[in-house]
């Protein structure tokens, strides 16, 4: 995309090209949080509402009450932006930055279709968990600097509960890597192409108790209900939120939402198949139609597009279920959530993790295999790989000389 | 993107020049902050940013794997930690503990002269000052790849020797390309998948002897932290009140 | 059921294994096994009955692949044998030692015995051993104060040392090796020890379990040597053949030489080492070891011809043997099982009638196929002394279960007298139909003493009028033992097991006798006198236990039948005691003892056996079937034991002879037997004061020379030493040492100022110093190149 | 500005792994608090890390260490998390037995 705009501009001055590149990425990018926010604000009233068993906003903006986040917005943007006298002034302002920009920062490396991701690396899921890790800095930052005791109370819970619940996580997305044989996002979910027997949650027993292992940690680490104890309203006011408010806290707010939608968006590559649907449609059809049509890149592009389609559905589906969750499990205390990490997700994600580990070596068959139309990929180091991908490449360029389009971008 | 390549010969900015003096003056600015500033929660978020900034350094290194790495363990783990500690003993009296003037003229006399000797060493070898050898690398491919073309237009068939020759430039310039963390993986665990490429060098031994070393090393750190830090309320319980 | 063959091995394995998994969940969970262990019985009951219902399946599966033969000793062809191995456990010198197994009829018949005893005994002693559910007051166990002990019951412990004893000598009977026979049989012996000593607090039994497991020992100790016989000469310790390599059986009696004894290769040439060694040194030109080894084969039927090696043959056959003396009790190593009967009465049962002195016959047995004729001589020897030794002890004990016990010894003498004779199957089946019966009289004696809670006879009587059920049950067991039993002479002999065996074992002494007169005479004289004792000792102390009228009123009022559980195996093994060799069974197309154990008869076994240093002629069994053989020894057989019976009703039951009259006449034999030949005084003397005395020796000499020696030389040095001492030491090396010390003191008092403990100065001083230090050097090199 | 038309090459590396170094070094060497000090160590760690991944970049040398340079700065990285539980605890340590982080007040063992 940089090459195509550098093109845009006189010589000397390519450097806005990219510049636009890495804007449009950027834009895009922060449209999927902002505009995630936007809807899941929305639906998080209309999902506890329900839970509830009342109606939730109906008011503003029609019959859904879809405005209502827009309402909200306004509502906070217009709210005076107040700062303790005791806080320190540029940690508490600096903190919500911090957390956003590390929610944010992640999404560079999460693929949304085949190839569409903005920085591809070949260690895009560890840089994501890496990234995601992050985060807990604002709310300790923000804990800390608001001056106040409940605030710090927050922090350092959150602290404890983050550090703690990477291990179990980092077990979890270690399995997916250990099939796959590769830390790639995009290699992960072009490994589950095919019929959705193919998605990684099918491809033994254990990895379907991993999943819901990972479920919980993700749940945890992302600080939401029941494990929402750096804001447990009852007991620390909110947390360290106490001292925040208007768009001071809807930066936390939307941190908040677009890690949801990250780790949601991570649990649709790493378990069910990413942007590939359940039902292989265009694999069929680029053999069907002729070879002009299958394999132009406005093909390619209308397959990515419903390919972003499946992933965005995916990861919603995780959000409501998030949701759902916390509207229904009541909160956990300080000593249950540790518990629960030590005791219960790191012992059973060590053991699904032995556990795949063997049935991979064995080679046993499961939901994968039953399917025998599409006998799945040998699962090879993606260096290897991706060598000879590139070694073919290059070959096939050289026999037809002129079709170095829109593939440059892919690589 | 080999067009962009053979571009490099023109005087255009290089990003990666660009992209590494933005990172380092993060790096060193927030260093500096560090040293300088009295806070201590400050100075922890200053060194969260620093430290950040290094493992963009590595990134652009191409040191993928460590860069990730060094954002995980160092920034999301062991600061992490280090906060939790600023955080248990931070009490008013200890946020800024200010030191003695003769200190700081001392520490900035012995720490300028070690820079300036580290500097000048660090800039003592020609050949380390710039280097071109990447795109070095890349142009000659480039031009080779360019040179089949030309000849595959005029019609002339790619023999072996050709290929043979494409494939070596290939590697060569695919030296340059990010560790795969698969190659780090198997060291750790004793094969060197990178050096056992080359048939006319012995297959070198991995490090799987210090890999083990460290973990074991990090249990019983752990162990050993675990029970430093415990909290001994039975011989105490009348005093912390 | 023929294609299940391939199995065999896997089912007995099973059956083997069982009764270990019941010891090994008693051992880890007797906790967990209700109060007190109390389902530890039930677990190992269980296990036992399962064992049995597979030795039961396989010989189901084994008699349908090869059915017994269709008259006796007509079959000359090598018997049906199953080999192979388990498990390598090493190899050394190419030869795997390993758990093998060696499956035949005897193995079989074995297992099904083995296995039926126990479980009858197990079930038995759920009952039995139900005092060892709670507390127990032994009145026996004295403590220091004279108090009773009161110890916790061991209820569970008891049934894990059955299950294990059972899994021992299951194993012992399955296996393919010298080497696993040793490690079963050592097991075994342990299990006794465990069992004999149950009742540990006792003085006696303890006394009585060491000395059941040293002089099993000594027995082990010649065992031993004999394995080294065959492990030095032949290079392996497999009976049979397993994988191509020839095992000591078919090396001893090889097919190419029709399965007659002949010295194998290797003990001829280990016997020849000189020969061998002239061979290479007087060649005229040095030999290659293919051209030595091909002279050396030239040689050896000369070397066989001289007796080479036969010497080898016959002292791995004692070591064998001299194994089997100690666990089966024969002379003069008899002494332990006497002594054996303190412990529980099912133990007795158990260990000491029917399986654990059983495991000598069987290996004797089993190692048939190696022994020499002289060997055979030795064998036939110690069982004849034996038989005399046991039945006239047998004749005046009191306590009701040594008498069985000396009729054990005597019945094993029995035995052994006929291996010993050439009469194989004869020895194996008194084997069998002893066990059956001597199981039942074990438990009925336990069943008396459970009653009245005294061992001693004189203290019984009449007790038939309060437990007919056993009273009937042991006079079956009396009858058998006896040998009742119509003779050939009379049309179709017809009889109680215990008349089948003894009239094979005396129909092959006789026959023996037609060929050797002079040791024949002896033996069958002692065979046939020993059937009259027999019957006599036997009947004495039924009628002293059941008959007449109760001499202990106290003891008689408090008896009472035994429980149910008790009563039945009593009646199982009584039948089995009245039919199990019956030869009526081959009418229903069924296997009968004789012709099953005839079929296991070793290759080779079908001829004369002709000793090669001694003239010697072991008569081939069919011999004594003659009716030439058969007639007179029935009537003489049935007349012992007429005669025996006959003697005890006059002495006990019709009180006629007055047994106090006889033995005031003949008053020191009677002592002489009382005091059991005084055997224990003897080895008392002679052994144990013996090796007293040598130590006593060795030990003065240790304290009045070597000690000496050594403390002179210590004296010596410490007063070089202190010498010494005076002026280099405290001069020299002290001054020297101490001046070090002072002058480091005074080092680290100076340099103690330099350590602040502040850290910012550490960090100063390292950095300052690498500056410094880079500066040097920088200068250095300057210095040097400009 | 022209030198940001130049490649970069080691030296560069090495200029901010040793102003991390140094900027370490005078972290420790002017702070009291404990903890100070702890950052300054991992400021110098950091400084080595750069100089082996600079080493073992394959854009700056022909001869680069290659993974040598990673496996060592991963050992770095992992033995700095050691490290940092055990000071970190020596610290806490320190705090609960003598109310106070200021390492100049640590002089028990002085002789």
């Amino acid at each position: 995309m940089g090459e195509y705009f550098a093109g845009w501009f006189p010589a000397d001055w390519e450097f806005l090209g990219y510049t636009l590149a890495a804007l449009v990425q950027a834009i895009l990018l922060i449209h999927v949080i902002a505009l995630g926010a936007f809807v899941f604000i929305w639906a998080e009233r209309k999902v506890s509402g329900r839970i509830q068993d009342r109606l939730g906003p109906t008011r503003t903006g029609g019959k859904f009450g879809w405005l209502q986040s827009l309402a909200d917005g306004i509502k906070l943007l217009s709210k005076e932006d107040l700062m303790p006298k005791d806080a320190d002034p540029i940690l508490f302002k600096l903190a919500p930055y911090v957390s956003l920009a590390a929610s944010f920062t992640a999404f560079v490396a999460v693929p949304f279709a085949a190839g569409w991701v903005a920085l591809p690396l070949n260690i895009g899921l560890f840089f994501v968990i890496a990234i995601l890790g992050l985060e807990v800095f604002g709310v300790i930052l923000a804990g800390y600097s608001s001056g106040s005791k409940w605030s710090l109370f927050g922090a350092m819970r959150q602290a404890a509960q983050v550090v703690s619940y990477e291990v179990p996580l980092g077990m979890c997305v270690v399995v997916p890597v250990m099939i796959c044989g590769t830390m790639d996002l995009v290699a992960i979910g072009e490994q589950q192409r095919g019929w959705f027997t193919n998605w990684l949650i099918f491809h033994d027993p254990f990895i379907f108790i991993i999943f819901w292992v990972y479920f919980a940690c993700a749940v945890a680490s992302v600080n939401r209900a029941p494990f929402d104890l750096a804001e447990a309203e009852s007991e620390l006011v909110a947390g360290f939120l106490t001292e925040y408010s208007g768009m001071r806290w809807s930066l936390f707010f939307m941190a908040e939402y677009g890690s949801m939608i990250l780790v949601s968006l991570l649990a649709s590559i790493l378990f069910f198949g990413g942007w590939n649907g359940p039902i292989p449609i265009f694999t069929g059809l680029i053999d069907w139609f002729p070879d002009y049509l299958g394999n132009s890149w406005v093909f390619t592009t209308f397959a990515n597009l419903v390919g972003v389609v499946n992933i965005l559905l995916k990861a919603s589906i995780g959000v409501i279920i998030m949701m759902w969750v916390r509207w229904t499990f009541p909160r956990l205390r300080v000593d249950q959530v540790i518990t629960m990490c030590l005791k219960y997700c790191v012992p059973i994600a060590a053991v699904c993790l032995l556990g795949v580990m063997f049935w991979t070596a064995l080679g046993i068959g499961f939901l994968n295999d039953l399917v025998p139309s599409q006998p799945r990929a040998m699962v090879r180091e993606s260096w290897v790989e991706e060598g000879q991908r590139r070694e073919a490449k290059r070959f096939d360029s050289l026999q037809t000389p002129s079709t170095d389009s829109a593939k440059g971008e892919v690589e | 993107m080999s067009e962009l390549l053979l571009a490099a010969a023109q005087p255009t900015i290089n990003w990666h020049t660009v992209m590494f003096y933005v990172t380092a003056i993060f790096a060193c600015g927030f260093a500096v902050v560090v040293t300088t500033t009295n806070n201590i929660v400050r100075m922890a978020f200053a060194l969260i940013v620093s430290l950040a900034a290094t493992s963009g350094l590595l990134f652009l290194a191409g040191a993928y794997f460590v860069g990730a790495m060094q954002l995980m363990i160092y920034v999301g783990g062991t600061v992490v930690l280090l906060i939790f500690g600023v955080m248990l003993t931070a009490q008013k009296a200890f946020i800024t503990m200010r030191t003695r003037a003769s200190d700081w003229i001392l520490g900035l006399l012995v720490g300028g002269a070690l820079f300036s000797i580290l500097l000048q060493l660090a800039f003592l070898i020609p050949q380390w000052q710039s280097s071109d050898y990447q795109a070095a690398a890349d142009a000659e491919l480039a031009a080779y790849v360019e040179k089949l073309k030309a000849d595959k237009a005029d019609g002339k068939v790619i023999t072996q020797e050709q290929r043979d020759e494409l494939e070596r430039l290939e590697i060569a310039a695919d030296d340059g390309m990010p560790q795969r963390s698969g190659e780090i993986g198997l060291a750790l665990v004793g094969v060197r998948a990178d050096k056992a490429q080359r048939p006319d060098e012995p297959g070198l031994a991995g490090y799987l002897l210090p890999f083990e070393i460290v973990s074991i090393h990090l249990l019983v750190v752990l162990v050993g932290a675990a029970y430093l830090a415990r909290a001994r309320r039975h011989s105490h319980a009348g005093a912390s009140q | 059921m023929q294609t299940l063959l391939p199995y065999l091995p896997s089912l007995l394995a099973i059956a083997v294994l069982l009764p270990l998994g019941s010891f090994c969940a008693i051992l880890l969970g007797a906790q967990w096994l209700g109060a007190k262990g109390k389902f530890a019985g039930t677990l190992a009951t269980t296990a036992v009955l399962a064992s049995t219902v597979l030795s039961f399946f396989s010989a189901g599966i084994w008699f349908t692949a090869h059915p017994a033969g269709a008259v006796d000793h007509a079959a000359h062809e090598v018997p049906p044998v199953i080999t192979g191995h388990g498990y390598t456990l090493a190899t050394l010198a190419g030869t795997n030692v390993g758990i093998n197994y060696y499956i035949d009829a005897l193995t079989i018949v074995m297992f099904c015995l083995v296995t039926f005893i126990a479980t009858c005994i197990h079930f038995y002693s759920t009952s039995y051993m139900h005092d060892e559910l709670d507390d127990v007051v032994d009145q026996e166990a004295l403590l220091e104060d004279g108090e009773s002990l009161h110890r916790p019951g061991r209820y569970a412990r008891f049934f894990q040392s059955l299950s294990l004893f059972c899994f021992s000598m299951l194993g012992l009977v399955l296996s393919g090796n010298y080497l696993m026979t040793f490690v079963f049989w050592e097991l075994v012996g342990l299990c006794s020890w465990f069992l004999i000593g149950f009742y540990v607090e006792r003085t006696t039994a303890s006394t009585a379990a060491n000395k059941a497991f040293i002089v099993n020992r000594i027995g082990d100790f010649g065992m031993l040597v004999g394995m080294m016989a065959l492990w030095g000469s032949l290079g392996t310790l497999n009976f049979g053949d397993i994988d191509q390599q020839q095992g000591i059986f078919s090396q001893v009696r090889g097919e190419e030489n029709h399965y007659a004894l002949k010295v194998p290769d290797g003990m001829v040439r280990l016997a020849a080492g000189r020969q061998i060694e002239a061979l290479a040194l007087h060649a005229t030109e040095p030999l290659t070891t293919e051209q030595l080894a091909a002279k050396v084969n030239a040689e050896m039927p000369v070397w066989r011809e001289a007796n080479l090696g036969y010497g080898l043959l016959i002292i791995a056959g004692l070591g064998i043997f001299c194994g089997c003396v100690g666990k089966s009790a024969q002379f003069p190593l008899h002494v332990w099982l006497p002594d054996a009967m303190e412990g529980p009465t099912p133990v007795s049962a158990l260990v000491h009638s029917a399986t654990m002195v059983a495991a000598g016959v069987f290996l004797v047995a089993r190692s048939y196929p190696i022994f020499l004729p002289e060997v055979l001589l030795v064998v036939a020897c110690a069982g004849c002394i034996t038989l005399l030794i046991g039945a006239s002890i047998a004749l005046v004990a009191t306590d009701i279960k040594r008498v069985l016990a000396y009729s054990t010894i005597s019945q094993l003498g029995y035995m052994m007298l006929a291996l010993g004779c050439g009469g194989w199957a004869a020895g194996v089946m008194h084997l069998v139909t002893h066990a059956c019966f001597k199981s039942l009289l074990f438990l009925g004696s336990g069943s008396v003493i459970h009653a009245v809670q005294t061992n001693e006879m004189p203290q019984m009587g009449g007790l038939w009028r309060k437990m007919p059920w056993t009273a009937g049950t042991m006079l079956v067991g009396c009858l058998a033992i006896a040998g009742i039993g119509i003779p050939s002479v009379f049309g179709l002999p017809i009889g109680l097991a215990g008349y089948y065996s003894k009239d094979l074992i005396l129909e092959q002494v006789y026959a023996f006798r037609s060929e050797n007169p002079l040791w024949g005479s002896f033996f069958f004289a002692a065979a046939a006198g020993g059937a009259c004792l027999t019957a006599f000792y036997m009947f004495r102390m039924w009628f002293l236990t059941f008959w007449g009228e109760p001499r202990a009123a106290k003891r008689f009022d408090r008896a009472h039948e035994s429980p149910r559980v008790m009563v039945v195996p009593l009646v199982l093994l009584a039948i089995l005691a009245v039919c199990v060799a019956w030869p009526a069974f081959s009418w229903f197309g069924l296997p009968t003892l004789s012709r099953s154990i005839e079929q296991a008869r070793p290759a080779g076994i079908w001829a004369d056996m002709h000793g090669a240093l001694w003239h010697i002629t072991l008569p081939e069994e069919s011999k004594g079937h003659t009716a030439a053989v058969t007639s007179p020894v029935g009537l003489i057989e049935l007349g012992a034991a007429l005669a025996g019976i006959a003697l005890a009703a006059l002495f006990y039951a019709w009180k006629v002879l007055d047994p106090e009259d006889v033995s005031r006449s003949f008053h020191p034999l009677y002592h002489t037997l009382y005091r059991k030949w005084y055997f224990d005084e003897i080895y008392q003397a002679v052994f144990v004061r013996g090796t007293m005395a040598l130590a006593h020796c060795a030990s003065l000499l240790d304290r009045l020379l070597i000690d000496r020696l050594v403390d002179g030389l210590a004296r010596l040095g410490v007063g070089l030493a202190r010498l010494s001492d005076l002026w280099l030491d405290r001069q020299g090396i002290d001054g020297l040492v101490n001046w070090f010390a002072e002058q480091t003191y005074r080092l680290g008092s100076a340099l103690r100022t330099l350590q602040t403990g502040s850290l910012r100065q550490y960090v100063m001083l390292i950095v300052a110093s690498t500056v410094a230090m880079f500066l040097l050097i920088s200068f250095w090199t300057l210095a040097l190149t400009g | 500005m022209s030198f940001l038309y130049e490649p970069i090459g080691l030296s560069h590396y090495l200029a901010v792994g040793a102003f991390l170094f140094v900027c370490g070094i005078v972290c420790m060497a002017t702070k009291r608090n404990a903890l100070g000090i702890l950052i300054g160590i991992e400021l110098v760690l950091n400084g080595a890390i750069l100089n082996f991944i600079g080493f073992a970049s394959p854009y700056f040398r022909d001869e680069n260490l290659g993974l040598d340079g990673h496996l060592i700065a991963l050992f770095v990285i992992v033995l700095a998390a050691a490290e940092a539980a055990v000071a970190l605890a020596i610290a806490l340590n320190f705090y609960n037995n003598h109310a106070t982080i200021d390492v100049d007040r640590a002089s028990e063992l002085k002789g």
